[in-house]
């Protein structure tokens, strides 16, 4: 990459900025040529790099798609056994964060109370000669700290050794994780004496029970998790999923059962479980021999409100016949004692029915810096307060903006006399630092990470810095050189990593001698070697101590925090987080308070109402939000939301009241299918069996004329409702691909948001008699590309049509907007420009160059990425052959992490595609219109018998 | 229908398919296809590499054009304004001639590959000593092409 | 000599009171040409507002595509029915009530055509791009799309204008000729200009007669043809609530209804202003009131149809948008349509209300706010609960909208009020046959 | 125009005149020209014309519109293949509408300039002295030729007043 500097991006990026598709630019166009011309890049071709995602824990591995020297688009890699090729929603929005136009765009320093720019230079002189000025005679600086987010790999090794050269203070180096599943370690900890997190086999498991935990979009490694239970689930024993918890979160969404409990009752539930499980009465075959003594331990019997022993009893026969079963949870944001006793509970039932090793494995979570427990966190901050710390370097570390206010993180901060801070985007903490120091993003940065035992991850760049930012390692390791510290001899963060890297992948048995075995490593980015789940003896001691632990919630409203798939209430979320509705509210660019509809209408309140909030720990203000999925003794808020931190943690009781105002909350999506039956269930035992012609079926419904051609391809899909999960990966790939503009709260609230595929909510079955009986289905909702398209004869200038190859295609630059075929599109897939998009500099280098961006005034949708269509085609052709079944993928199918969307040719008899609108599920949306889409939906089948 | 071509011509500008766009380009250095591709019979793919495997055709980098200039015609000025410009590390700017509107998916590459050849859009550029556009690169000269040649005419095949 | 004096006498007044509507504007006109043209710069206004910002400026959104605008098109085309009708259908029923109203009649239908043809322009995203609509050679190779209505509101409008000018036109010819004849300057050439060298020979009224005669039979089926078209906007596509077969006479009663009305609403107020109740006498308003009867019965009676072919037969999509037609958000709008157009026309049973010039008035203006209202509940209705519920919307007109509509109104009653002193708004030459006529009825009884 | 010798009458009554070109025509006067502000019946019946033959031309127009109509349709679909909503690219039931608008559109404008040519070859051919009242009030009746008798029988009909034009 040796001939792209930054003004060479800058250069293509005011090029493809003036991109104003559909108006063709009339002022001469200059045309700049390289210098010198950077290997391997032909401009107009794609290049891929493999990373790896650092949008959350789990470290799914990336294949990242460079044009002209920018990335545009982030997919899974298909070598990656984590994320098995498939991304999220998050890990397709770290592109928007790359290029997120409030990124530091170099080191800043303290000036009085404004952070100025700084040359790096002078940054690094002033933080070593303040360091210097510190030292003591022992060469030690006493009171040196050192908060981080998890770095398991090259980045927390410099950070180790460089604080433990500066300071000879235990723990001096924290490790802040405030999403981290604290309560599940420190539950592991006291059953099995291991601080670990369990990894997840769920393709093994025949029943689920989730007690909280949102494992299917947000939980531990959601991607992963989620291609494996619905693998399961598409199985001929399909697994059944129980979900016990006061909120379905969308994970709940998916279950067949639902344990509806106060929060707090998840506890009792899981006992009494276990209780019935240990029962001899109950006769469950094959228990671990400590069952007796598990059952001698147990606390008296007590039914949780609103649970029968039927339930209880039927849950327990479930789990006694489906062998191997997965119990998960707590929910991430879970904490104190009753979190931890509710987590143990978990795992102790996992224990006795033999699950761990099968399905919920330990010894495999990476050992390399394991967050800090809670304590630690809140030790440091005392320390600070009491003013015993001198200097406190922060790694995309935020405790000012994440803990609760009750940590009082701003006033033991302000005690410290020398911050350094590194990240990207300015936080709440970093307004208080001394420097702020620019740090690479993911994609431009080296180094590696070992997400789990026998994965070794390259995190490789992507593209050259945008900014001049410095890697902070790097920083350090300057720092280091500056200071002379003892023990750390590299210079070079790169040439470090390296060595590590090719240690570690040495260790996992990769082939590395000669330059190409190390070029091939480098081009799959990751090394798997194998790894086995460990056997952990049970630490009986630690029973009474969970067992003992008793938790009665309260009778008044509960505070629930929940985690959601995208990041509608997070301010410091990227566009398309915060503009894709939160599938199962429907609400974007704004947190909210959700009430269940019971309590809403016990205190008059409507949706949009303002509410004041408050528990023993602070008030606030939040807009309601009314959720039929929700227990009426909760309050639900998304953990994302700032004001969550004035309320605290959860299970806090919270007192309600009614402001008087409303806040125009924008919120889309009507709440019911009005019994129209668009998202379909098959109860298990009616399912229809394979039959040829039912997927043909919608083409024999009488047309006046024949059917026409398709000579060579016709592009179909089919979408299994029983594996999507709804996370809504599939929206933002769509986002990041063709070019959809963020038009922000005010276009949501008129209703003009431009999503092309959307997840369509809706909750079935709402009765206040039988709340317990609400169900929620989702249906992926894009352009049907149908045969018979309604939108297509009234264009009065044929700007939509039928291509040859089965697309609906839509010519935005014949487009004269009349709108006609959006109201005539039965599906409302259309959408409509209703302002010229954009894309504040520099989020347009994300764009997409091989899609036009469209102007004000003309109709888009979903065109099966046609690019990639042609793209597909364009390699198949250079290679004399014809486009293989799986080679065209859409950018929804493509990231779907539950594979639930299937692309392929219907007139090629082989394709994946054509077996599976031949399904017994199988069935077209709106069947009555007539319009012979491509798109076959396959009905949600119905729980499975135990 | 064509016979209407100045009405259509007309209404066809109406409709901006025509940029304003000059119909001969001044360059910062003078520099001859003449002498390039026509007296030194120095092939298109030279100077502009792409062509064959991208849409885009591509523009002579300095590098190569000092590949050669390191020794021919050394003496000439606009040869050593040239070599300056490298040294300094400023790229030259030139004028483009031919463009298709941002909503034209055209590829090099496709053209090529069936064996279209480049005079067929820009002229006889060998015999040009000062480079002047030779078609107004608009829909209608496509869309004859495509017609006489029975390539698609699908709209999705230049529009995306 | 008494007699053919008489004749000669009746003639001149009628020449008389022609001339008079032809005097110098008093300041009312004035002013009224004021206000039109300043509703007029509203309208401008609020249009360039789209024109620059986009579409984002109007309340529509997803699903919501057509609105305000396109109400206003189909109100505007709706009023533009009257004229053609009584002019051309009257004539060839031979009613004589037709000779006094038709030229106002005709003049509101080229006008209101001239406000209607502006909104399919006015809502496109892209209005720059309106003539791409039209089938002209172009170097792109591109064609348009026959299938679609759009195109044939294109061409049905736009065939409507013209026949309807030239048949205002060829009325006009003959009149503008006396009043040429009788006028100096300007005037004159300005008369001269529509009398087309007219002299009033027997060979110029033997072709004049045939002609006039195909006109009406041309514009008969084209009346019929071009609110049904305007209907199949609708009709054709299958959105739950237009895709009736029952729309094109339903449209082309309605049609009738809002433009007799208009005619009405309009002549009350001119003939006082203008002294011509001694031509557009009370049995004339009372025939026009007859057909406004006629039609809104006809309109009840699609309505009701339109229900309860929507309600029988369980529950459907159709259902659905109909019931939230008359009970959803704009329930009051939907019940002071059929006020409007149901209800009120009623009480033209009464002799009494239709005697009475402030009766008529208030049923008819109510009508046009009724007609108005009921293109507005089926486009907004229907689109607003279209076949995936979890689209359902709402739509809520923005003040461009609500400017573009007053800026309509002003620029059809700018031409209007132009036309009212500018040309004879009555037929001299038909009044003048009809004269002579009734004299010799006359005569014959004296006898 | 070319100004022709003849008398001209002035009648203030449609029936009296109507009367004079009757007599005209008795006495042998086939060709007998008259002005009138409206086309009163009895006046039109005394004159006996030929019809006109604007119907023929008109429906030449409409035909011609027909024509065009199906060839527009028809043509460009032809010409530009587009398949939309799985119809026929020949989809006659829907361009019938158009057709149909181009026939009236044509049939009409052939009608309007059919009616302007016949009265200016009318006004042309046939000369007849202009007099505004003729547009107003009075009805002329013009005998080309000069002869005693047609001022008698003009007279004789109740003309206002009689007068010849050289």
């Amino acid at each position: 990459m040796s001939g792209m500097g930054r003004r060479f991006f800058l250069k293509i990026a005011s090029a493809t900025g003036a991109a104003a598709a559909c108006s063709p630019s009339h002022a001469p166009e200059m045309l700049v040529p390289l210098l010198n011309p950077p290997e391997n890049m032909v401009p107009g071709k794609p290049l891929f790099y493999r990373t790896v995602c650092r949008g959350c824990g789990a470290g799914c591995g990336v294949t990242a798609r460079s044009r002209e020297g920018r990335v545009v688009k982030l997919e899974g890699s298909p070598d990656d056994p984590i994320g098995g090729g498939a991304l999220c929603a998050r890990g397709q929005a770290e592109l928007q964060s790359l290029y997120a136009p409030d990124r530091l765009r170099g080191p800043l320093v303290r000036h009085g109370t404004e952070l100025v720019p700084v040359p790096w230079a002078d940054a690094l002189a002033q933080v070593g000669a303040l360091l210097g000025k510190l030292r003591g005679a022992d060469g030690f600086v006493h009171g040196l700290r050192m908060l981080s987010r998890c770095e398991p790999g090259s980045t927390g090794a410099v950070q180790k050794a460089f604080v433990s050269a500066l300071t000879p203070a235990a723990k001096a180096r924290v490790v802040f994780e405030p999403r981290d599943l604290v309560c599940l370690r420190a539950a592991n900890t006291q059953l099995f004496g291991k601080a670990e997190l369990p990894v997840l086999d769920l393709s093994r498991a025949r029943a689920v029970v989730s007690f909280g935990a949102d494992f299917l979009e947000t939980w531990l490694s959601p991607v992963e998790q989620a291609r494996t239970f619905m693998a399961a689930r598409s199985g001929a024993d399909r697994p059944r999923l129980t979900w016990v918890g006061p909120r379905l979160s969308m994970s709940g969404a998916n279950a067949d059962d639902w344990l509806r409990v106060r929060p707090g009752d998840e506890l009792q539930v899981a006992i009494e479980l276990l209780r019935w499980l240990v029962d001899p009465a109950n006769r469950v075959a094959h228990l671990a021999p400590e069952a007796a003594a598990i059952r001698a331990a147990l606390p008296p019997s007590r039914m949780p409100q609103g649970i029968s022993p039927e339930q209880i009893a039927h849950l327990g026969g479930e789990l006694s016949v489906r062998r191997p079963s997965a119990l998960l949870g707590p929910a991430a944001l879970a904490s104190g004692g009753g979190g931890t006793a509710l987590a143990a509970a978990v795992q102790l039932t996992n224990f006795v029915l033999g699950n761990l090793g099968k399905t919920v494995l330990l010894g495999l979570s990476s050992e390399e810096d394991a967050p800090s427990a809670e304590e630690e966190v809140r030790g440091l901050l005392e320390e600070a307060r009491r003013g015993e710390v001198k200097a406190l370097f922060l790694h995309r570390a935020d405790p000012l903006g994440k803990l609760p206010a009750s940590a009082r993180a701003e006033e033991a901060l302000r005690k410290v006399p020398l911050i350094v801070w590194f990240g990207e985007r300015l936080d709440a903490t970093a307004r208080l630092a001394q420097f702020a120091l620019a740090d690479h993003h993911a994609l431009e940065s080296f180094g590696d990470l070992e997400p789990r035992k026998g994965i070794l991850e390259l995190q490789q760049p992507a593209l050259s810095p945008l900014w001049d930012t410095r890697a902070s390692s790097q920083v350090l390791l300057d720092l280091a050189a500056t200071l002379a510290l003892p023990g750390i001899v590299d210079k070079d963060f790169h040439e470090l990593s390296k060595s590590r890297w090719q240690a570690a992948a040495k260790a996992l048995g990769a082939e590395l001698d000669s330059p190409h075995a190390q070029r091939n490593v480098q081009a799959r980015g990751i090394v798997v070697g194998r790894a086995l789940a460990a056997a952990r003896p049970l630490r009986l001691e630690a029973l009474p101590w969970f067992l003992g632990t008793r938790v009665s919630p309260g009778d008044g409203l509960q505070l629930v925090a929940f985690a959601t798939t995208l990041a509608s209430a997070d301010p410091e979320a990227p566009g398309w987080l915060r503009e894709v509705p939160d599938a199962l509210t429907g609400v974007s660019w704004s947190s909210w308070a959700e009430l269940s509809p019971i309590t809403a209408q016990r205190l008059g309140v409507k949706a949009g109402n303002l509410l004041a909030l408050r528990t023993e720990e602070g008030a606030t203000e939040l807009p309601a939000v009314i959720n039929p999925a929700l227990h009426e003794g909760a309050v639900a808020v998304p953990q994302e939301a700032p004001e969550l931190r004035a309320l605290g943690a959860m299970g806090r009781a919270v007192r309600v009241e009614r402001t008087g105002k409303t806040f125009a909350l924008p919120l889309t999506g009507h709440a019911s299918q009005e019994g129209r039956d668009l998202a379909r269930v098959v109860p298990r035992d009616e399912e229809p069996k394979h039959d040829h012609d039912h997927g043909h079926k919608h083409e024999r419904g009488g047309t006046l004329v024949p059917p026409h051609e398709h000579p060579k391809h016709r592009w179909a899909m089919s979408i299994d409702l029983d594996k999507c999960t709804g996370c809504q990966a599939c929206v933002v790939a769509c986002y990041a691909e063709n070019n959809l503009p963020v038009v922000g709260p005010q276009a949501a609230r008129d209703g003009r948001l431009m999503a092309w595929l959307r997840i369509q909510r809706s909750f079935e079955s709402i009765s206040p008699a039988a709340p317990a009986e609400t169900r929620i289905a989702v249906l992926p909702s894009l352009c049907q590309h149908c045969d018979a398209a309604p939108c297509e004869p009234v264009c009065p200038v044929y700007a939509t049509y039928h291509t040859p190859e089965g697309l609906n295609a839509q010519v935005y630059n014949r487009c004269i907007g009349t709108r006609y075929c959006a109201n005539n599109c039965p599906y409302d897939v259309r959408v409509f420009n209703w302002a010229d998009p954009v894309f504040v500099e520099p989020l347009q280098m994300q764009l997409n160059p091989d899609v036009s961006v469209r102007s004000k005034g003309v109709m888009e949708k979903c065109t099966f990425c046609v690019q990639r269509i042609r793209y597909a085609e364009g390699v198949a052709r250079g290679e004399g052959r014809e486009v293989r079944d799986g080679e065209v993928t859409p950018a929804c199918v493509q990231t779907c992490p539950a594979q639930a969307l299937v692309f392929g040719d219907a007139k090629d008899p082989q394709a994946r595609v054509v077996s599976q609108q031949q399904d017994g599920r199988a069935y077209r949306l709106l069947e009555e219109v007539n319009t012979l889409p491509a798109i076959a939906y396959l009905a949600r089948r119905g729980g499975g018998e135990p | 229908m064509r016979r209407l071509a100045p009405l259509a011509l007309f209404l066809g500008a109406l409709g901006c398919q025509a940029a304003a766009s000059p119909t001969t380009a001044e360059a910062p250095v003078k520099f001859s296809h003449k002498t390039h591709a026509g007296e030194n019979q120095i092939g298109c793919g030279v100077c502009h590499p792409y062509a064959r495997h991208s849409p885009n055709a591509g523009l002579a980098p300095a590098s190569v054009c000092i590949g050669c200039h390191k020794f021919v015609s050394k003496e000439k000025p606009d040869v050593q304004k040239l070599a300056a410009e490298f040294t300094a590390g400023r790229p030259l700017t030139w004028t483009r001639l031919n463009r298709v509107p941002d909503h034209v998916f055209f590829s090099h590459e496709r053209h090529l590959a069936i064996g279209v050849d480049c005079k067929a859009c820009h002229g006889d550029v060998a015999s040009m000593a000062m480079d002047q556009k030779v078609h107004e690169l608009q829909m209608g000269f496509c869309m004859d092409c495509h017609r006489e040649k029975q390539a698609t005419i699908d709209c999705l095949a230049c529009h995306k | 000599m008494s007699v053919p004096v008489a004749v000669a006498e009746r003639m001149r007044s009628i020449d008389k009171s022609a001339e008079d509507t032809q005097q110098a504007p008093g300041l009312g006109w004035g002013a009224l040409v004021a206000l039109a043209v300043a509703c007029i710069a509203i309208g401008a206004y609020s249009w360039s507002l789209i024109i620059r910002f986009g579409m984002q400026y109007t309340g529509l959104n997803r699903p919501v595509g057509w609105g305000v605008l396109i109400t206003d098109f189909v109100f505007w085309v709706g009023i533009a029915h009257s004229g053609t009708l009584i002019s051309a259908i009257l004539f060839l029923f031979r009613a004589r009530f037709r000779t006094a109203v038709y030229r106002a009649a005709e003049a509101m239908t080229v006008f209101g055509v001239m406000t209607a043809g502006l909104f399919p322009i006015i809502h496109l995203g892209r209005p720059w791009y309106a003539f791409w609509i039209l089938p002209y050679p172009n170097q792109r190779h591109l064609q348009i799309n026959f299938r679609s209505p759009l195109v044939w509101d294109a061409f049905a409008i736009s065939t409507y204008f013209c026949v309807s000018a030239m048949f205002l036109l060829a009325g006009l010819m003959p009149d503008a000729a006396a009043l040429r004849d009788g006028s100096q300057g300007l005037r004159r050439r300005f008369y001269a200009l529509f009398a087309m060298g007219w002299r009033g020979t027997a060979e110029e009224w033997r072709h004049h007669g045939r002609a006039y005669l195909f006109f009406a039979a041309f514009a008969t089926p084209l009346v019929i043809s071009v609110h049904s078209v305007v209907s199949w906007d609708f009709a054709v596509s299958i959105v739950p609530g237009w895709h009736s077969t029952l729309f094109p006479p339903y449209f082309v009663a309605g049609a009738i209804l809002s433009g007799v009305s208009m005619v009405i609403t309009l002549l009350i107020p001119i003939r006082r202003a203008m002294k011509l109740e001694g031509l557009i006498t009370m049995q004339h308003l009372d025939m026009l009131s007859r057909l406004v009867l006629l039609t809104s019965l006809i309109v009840t009676y699609s309505y009701s149809t339109e229900f309860l072919l929507a309600l029988r037969g369980g529950a459907s999509p159709e259902r659905d948008t109909l019931l939230y037609r008359a009970t959803g958000a704009f329930w009051p709008l939907f019940w002071l349509m059929v006020l409007g157009n149901c209800i009120g026309p009623l009480f033209l049973f009464l002799k009494r209300v239709r005697g009475s010039l402030l009766g008529l008035f208030a049923v008819c203006a109510l009508v046009n706010v009724g007609m108005w209202l009921e293109r507005f509940n089926i486009v907004v209705s229907s689109l607003e609960h279209n076949r995936i519920p979890f689209d359902w919307g709402a739509y809520h007109p923005r003040l461009a909208e609500i400017g573009i509509t007053v800026g309509s109104f002003g620029w059809f009653f700018f031409w209007f009020l132009l036309f009212l002193k500018l040309l004879p708004s009555v037929s001299i030459a038909e009044l003048k046959e009809e004269a002579a006529h009734d004299h010799h009825q006359e005569a014959a009884h004296a006898a | 125009m070319p100004r022709e010798p003849g008398v001209l009458a002035v009648f203030a009554d449609p029936s009296a005149a109507a009367r004079a070109v009757r007599a005209a025509h008795a006495a042998g006067q086939r060709d007998v020209r008259a002005a009138m502000p409206a086309p009163f019946p009895e006046m039109m019946e005394a004159m006996a014309q030929p019809r006109s033959l604007i119907g023929a031309v008109t429906l030449c127009g409409a035909v011609l519109g027909m024509c065009l109509g199906l060839w527009l349709t028809i043509g460009t679909s032809v010409a530009l293949p587009i398949s939309v909503g799985g119809k026929p690219i020949v989809s006659l039931p829907a361009f019938l509408v158009i057709v149909f608008e181009v026939t009236v559109l044509v049939g009409g404008l052939s009608n309007f300039l059919g009616m302007l040519i016949g009265a200016y070859i009318g006004r042309r051919k046939r000369f007849m002295p202009a007099d505004p009242r003729f547009l107003r009030d009075r009805i002329g009746v013009f005998l080309p030729g000069t002869s005693e008798s047609a001022r008698e029988l003009l007279r004789a009909a109740g003309a206002e007043e009689v007068r010849d034009v050289a």
